[in-house]
């Protein structure tokens, strides 16, 4: 059987496609991906999840050198959401070549790579180290990352800021390049144009909200680090309205995330037209949030007869 | 490997009542896989409706029935989480994801053990003192302390353990008078002189007095360390502890790497 | 007994303080007031609330015209919270003055009109004709609203246009007043500079963030107007995180809001240093919401042995 | 006035459970100052731990009794809110704001009544047929509308208040084969000579085509209409629909306009 829509496919028992491609010809075999720093390095949910089922697995943010974080507390919970902290604690890539990849490998997981530094020249270094070293499908970086002093978020909130990082990553890799954009700034659309200009095969979106929270007994921030990133399902509408506004703004492959739990969420995300999406906050509540979300997906398709998940992206009606 | 004896499973509550002043018992029927909790771990408790309050609740597993499956739980409550746990009644469904954790280590042929309990820290010690309570030529004390005696839980249980009780109550109001380290600290050149093995759990200050105290003898000491979590399985690093002569990084997960410590590892 | 503090106070049964003075000699009881939008015109909650026991109302956004507002579905539950797209449905100034005015005044409660333009000048009219009627406490200008095409949330993300509408407003009232901020911003601290340097006496925030939903099964826009504002306990560690970043970057009294439920939301506002607060989504969940407000942050006060609630105001431990 | 008459308080749950399909029947104590309701007046319910559901939902008050102080709720699960309220067991607590919104108008001397109900809708009109119902020289007939007798629900109050009750399904397993609309087209003109009254509540393409049947003849007709809420009481202007014939503002509100409205005041 054909099946109709962008192309894409792969056969499953019941002539579902659900592949999609995320930029750069990368075909991943369900639009169902972790989201960075919610699921470690992935061998965390040995066990728990056959990683070779996930379209793809985003591994932590990964720096040149590895990074202490925030000191603790880190987390704290708010209404549907959690704020964090953590600050980028990472292994650093050496480590993650030597111990982490090769047992990725082996469970024959599609590996994502999300890399954060302080300088543009730094995400050149990274991206370069690590596309030297084979194994890994695609780069995702971080521009967006509330909780560190240098880079992060200063880069996701200034167009020109966000074209240089992506340049000079662009530069040093041939791997699809994915941006992923801080929902902290007033005009998302014209974040994403820049980077999409400046070379990005695809954009990811949202990072956390930058929020605080005070334990009015001890008249004291929740977190050490004052401010945290805020994530889970009390974003999912600001991140959904930025995915749309994002997709009508721009030409490669947009993934969508944040707050998404089930996958009803991930449909509101993909019908909006995001290629892909990515869990995060969900797989601390659900270990096996993503696997049943992709199930939840593939059942919705079959009940709306859809053979091809790329009909079903961008199919909103409005 | 210890990863993946661990299952996220959902359970029917059988009882949840008020033990003493804000402190509950919980006793939730697990699934038959759930594996065989060891002392000192945990499970993460999460309410099924809604997303707030959205985390599981990290609780120490008291109790472990394998023939019934029935797991049992002691908790405070001290904020939105454990006030809406004590909302459930029997009948409910509860998620229950663990265990979790590193457990307790009891070296081979370690014949003197004793445990130090501060208030609900007690719930992580139980099942230490049952398992080796039964143990031929494993001799354990217990030093329990409270805020007062109505506060006083699980005693039962470990009276039965263990071969003695020394309980102490700030206010008094039963046993000694004062702070459990304060009872502790008479006993430890003579319990570090028989070779004791101290396991402790409870409040960080009496954690942090305990360290100070420890520094004077060599006495080995685990204890069970408690910090806000998210995923419970080393994947979020959100539940870190400062710890000791670890260079680059000098944070452990207390979800994973712990929650037991020696607790000469950590920064106090 | 003198209390500490600010020196604004006035005297109940047991000296406990709770009045604040939010910008311009404008002293209210309790620094708890209702959100625009949320307590219609304050009479709807007649019966339920005694107005006179609230900080002030602030009154659903007004207009020069009436307004017929967006068509239907208008709004949608969220993960702990709700989106509205109302598009400023009002009666109008005149009718307001004319049928609404004095039955809050009847009820002595003190009134705060929220008003909207299309233009600087809409607002200027609209701002002279509310302080020409008389009876009413403050002015606060709405240049945030996500929910209308003119006007609206334009102004509040461009710290020129922003101080163009409130130098507008200035110009006609002599009444203090408030301008209310938009959060789908970059740097909302600017703003909030910019504004008090246009004569603001205060600065509330915030609004609703722009969010959107989607019904999956029907794939359409849950909202008629695709697009809405998200409000409730869901936005507000990014509420509170604004109000802190705007209270160290001005000296105008700040006016926090965004998903304040219970009494200890409320005091982490106060603790971050906002002078007063406004309490919106939580009156739809709970119609008596405020009063409980009131009553848990004196309790809170008295427990803490604090007799002044300026005392309590900015008192956050970094 | 009517604005003052509706209280916002809680109940405790003492019954819950499935009747057919995915319809189910609450019973909650209310407290004693619970106003009494009107027929076609709804409330709030609102499941009071955490923030998730945050909204109450409005249903109609299908029954109650003042005497013991029992709402009766009958409700379909159609969405989360729903789902939720179906888990709560018997003993929980549920909160309740009500009675809201204004209720259907009799007419002084009316003496024929045609209540007109679609699926669930007749949770609304049970008051009405109960108070009407036991009242001398009117006439009360129902047509009930279902997709399959095993969806009918109410069918025992409705039958021991009306005179007739005349049921359609949409599978023809009880009653005549069709929608319920397709029945009542043909005694129409009879009704509209004998002065009846209309009263509907169903889905609103059941209503839709009510409103154009209508159109040929002048039966005066309530309906009572759903919009999403919020606050309940007319304050956050979510909850409207458009009408004709108002020149500015278009809308009313469902919550206090309606839920009852005209029939020819909407614009469908
Ligand atoms: C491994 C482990 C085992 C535990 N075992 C038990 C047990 O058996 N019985 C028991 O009553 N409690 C136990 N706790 C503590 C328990 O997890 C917290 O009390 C609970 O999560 C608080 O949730 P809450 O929503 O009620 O409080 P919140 O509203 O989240 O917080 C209330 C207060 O508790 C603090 N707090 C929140 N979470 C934690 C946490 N995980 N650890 C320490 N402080 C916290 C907050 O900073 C705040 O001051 C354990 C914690 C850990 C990490
Ligand atoms: C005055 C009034 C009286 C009602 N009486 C009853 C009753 O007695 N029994 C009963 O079963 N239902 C009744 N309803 C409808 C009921 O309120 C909704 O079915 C319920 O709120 C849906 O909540 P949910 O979270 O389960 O669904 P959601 O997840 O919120 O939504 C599921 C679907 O229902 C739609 N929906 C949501 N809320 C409403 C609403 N208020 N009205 C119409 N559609 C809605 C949504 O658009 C969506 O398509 C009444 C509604 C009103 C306004
Ligand atoms: C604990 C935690 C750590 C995170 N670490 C990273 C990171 O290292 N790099 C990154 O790009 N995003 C990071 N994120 C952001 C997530 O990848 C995601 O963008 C965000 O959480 C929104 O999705 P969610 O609501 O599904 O969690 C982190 C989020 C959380 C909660
Ligand atoms: C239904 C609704 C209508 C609103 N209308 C207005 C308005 O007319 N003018 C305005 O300035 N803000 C309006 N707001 C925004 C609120 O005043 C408030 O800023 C926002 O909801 C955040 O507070 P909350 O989370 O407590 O609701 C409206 C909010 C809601 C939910
Ligand atoms: S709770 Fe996530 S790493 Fe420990
Ligand atoms: S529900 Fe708020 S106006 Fe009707």
């Amino acid at each position: 059987m054909v099946t109709k829509g962008s192309g894409v496919f792969s056969i499953v028992n019941d002539n579902l496609n659900m592949a999609v491609c995320i930029g750069r010809g990368l075909i991943i075999k369900n639009p169902v991906m972790t989201a960075s720093g919610t699921f470690g390095y992935g061998m965390e949910y040995d066990g728990l999840v056959d990683l070779s089922r996930l379209g793809a697995v985003v591994v932590k943010g990964l720096s040149l050198k590895p990074r202490a974080g925030n000191p603790p507390p880190r987390i704290t919970e708010t209404p549907a959401g959690m704020l964090n902290a953590i600050g980028l604690q990472n292994i650093g890539i050496e480590a993650f070549l030597a111990e982490k990849l090769p047992l990725l490998k082996e469970r024959n997981a599609v590996i994502i790579a999300n890399i954060y530094g302080e300088t543009p020249e730094e995400f050149r270094q990274v991206a370069r180290k690590l596309t030297g070293a084979g194994g890994i499908a695609a780069l995702e970086i971080n521009i967006s990352c509330p909780n560190v002093l240098k880079g992060g978020a200063a880069f996701g909130s200034d167009p020109k800021l966000a074209s240089e990082v992506t340049i000079a990553a662009r530069d040093a890799t041939d791997l699809p390049l994915i941006v992923k954009l801080s929902p902290n700034v007033t005009d998302i659309a014209e974040i994403a144009r820049s980077v999409e200009q400046a070379g990005a095969d695809a954009i990811s979106l949202i990072n956390t909200l930058k929020g605080m929270s005070i334990d009015v007994e001890r008249r004291m921030p929740k977190l050490r680090n004052i401010i945290g990133g805020l994530s889970g399902p009390a974003i999912r509408p600001v991140a959904l309205r930025m995915v749309w506004e994002v997709v009508q703004k721009v030409s490669i492959p947009v993934i969508g995330m944040g707050g998404i739990a089930e996958a009803a969420d991930a449909l509101e995300f993909l019908i909006a037209g995001a290629r892909a999406v990515e869990v995060g906050t969900a797989n601390f509540v659900n270990p096996q949030a993503t696997l049943r979300i992709i199930e939840g997906i593939e059942d919705y398709l079959r009940r709306h007869k859809i053979d091809d998940i790329n009909d079903l992206i961008g199919s909103l009606a409005v | 490997m210890i990863m993946s004896e661990k299952i996220d499973t959902c359970g029917e509550i059988l009882g949840n009542e008020r033990l003493a002043g804000n402190c509950f018992r919980l006793q939730v029927t697990v699934a038959a896989g759930f594996p065989l909790p060891r002392p000192g771990q945990f499970a993460l408790l999460k309410l099924l409706r809604g997303h707030d309050p959205l985390l599981g609740r990290p609780l120490s597993i008291y109790d472990f029935d394998p023939a019934n499956g029935v797991a049992t739980f002691l908790y405070q409550v001290v904020g939105r989480g454990t006030a809406a746990l004590s909302l459930q009644k029997k009948g409910n469904e509860i998620g229950l994801f663990g265990p979790l954790g590193r457990p307790f280590q009891v070296p081979e042929g370690a014949s003197r053990l004793v445990l130090v309990a501060g208030g609900i820290g007690v719930a992580a010690l139980n099942l230490l003192a049952r398992e080796y309570g039964r143990r031929r030529g494993c001799r354990i004390d217990c030093y329990l302390g409270a805020r007062s005696a109505s506060d006083i839980i699980g005693l039962e249980q470990l009276r039965s353990a263990c071969d003695q009780v020394k309980i102490t109550t700030e206010d008094g109001s039963v046993g000694e008078k004062g702070l459990v380290t304060e009872i502790l600290v008479r006993d430890l050149t003579e319990l570090a002189e028989a070779g004791a093995h101290l396991y402790a759990c409870g409040p960080r200050g009496m954690l942090a007095r305990l360290a100070v105290m420890l520094q004077e003898c060599d006495s080995p000491c685990q204890i069970s360390l408690e910090e806000r979590m998210a995923c419970g399985l080393g994947a979020c690093l959100g539940c870190v502890v400062e710890v000791k002569d670890l260079p680059d990084v000098p944070y452990r997960r207390v979800c994973c790497d712990g929650p037991v410590f020696d607790i000469r590892e950590i920064c106090w």
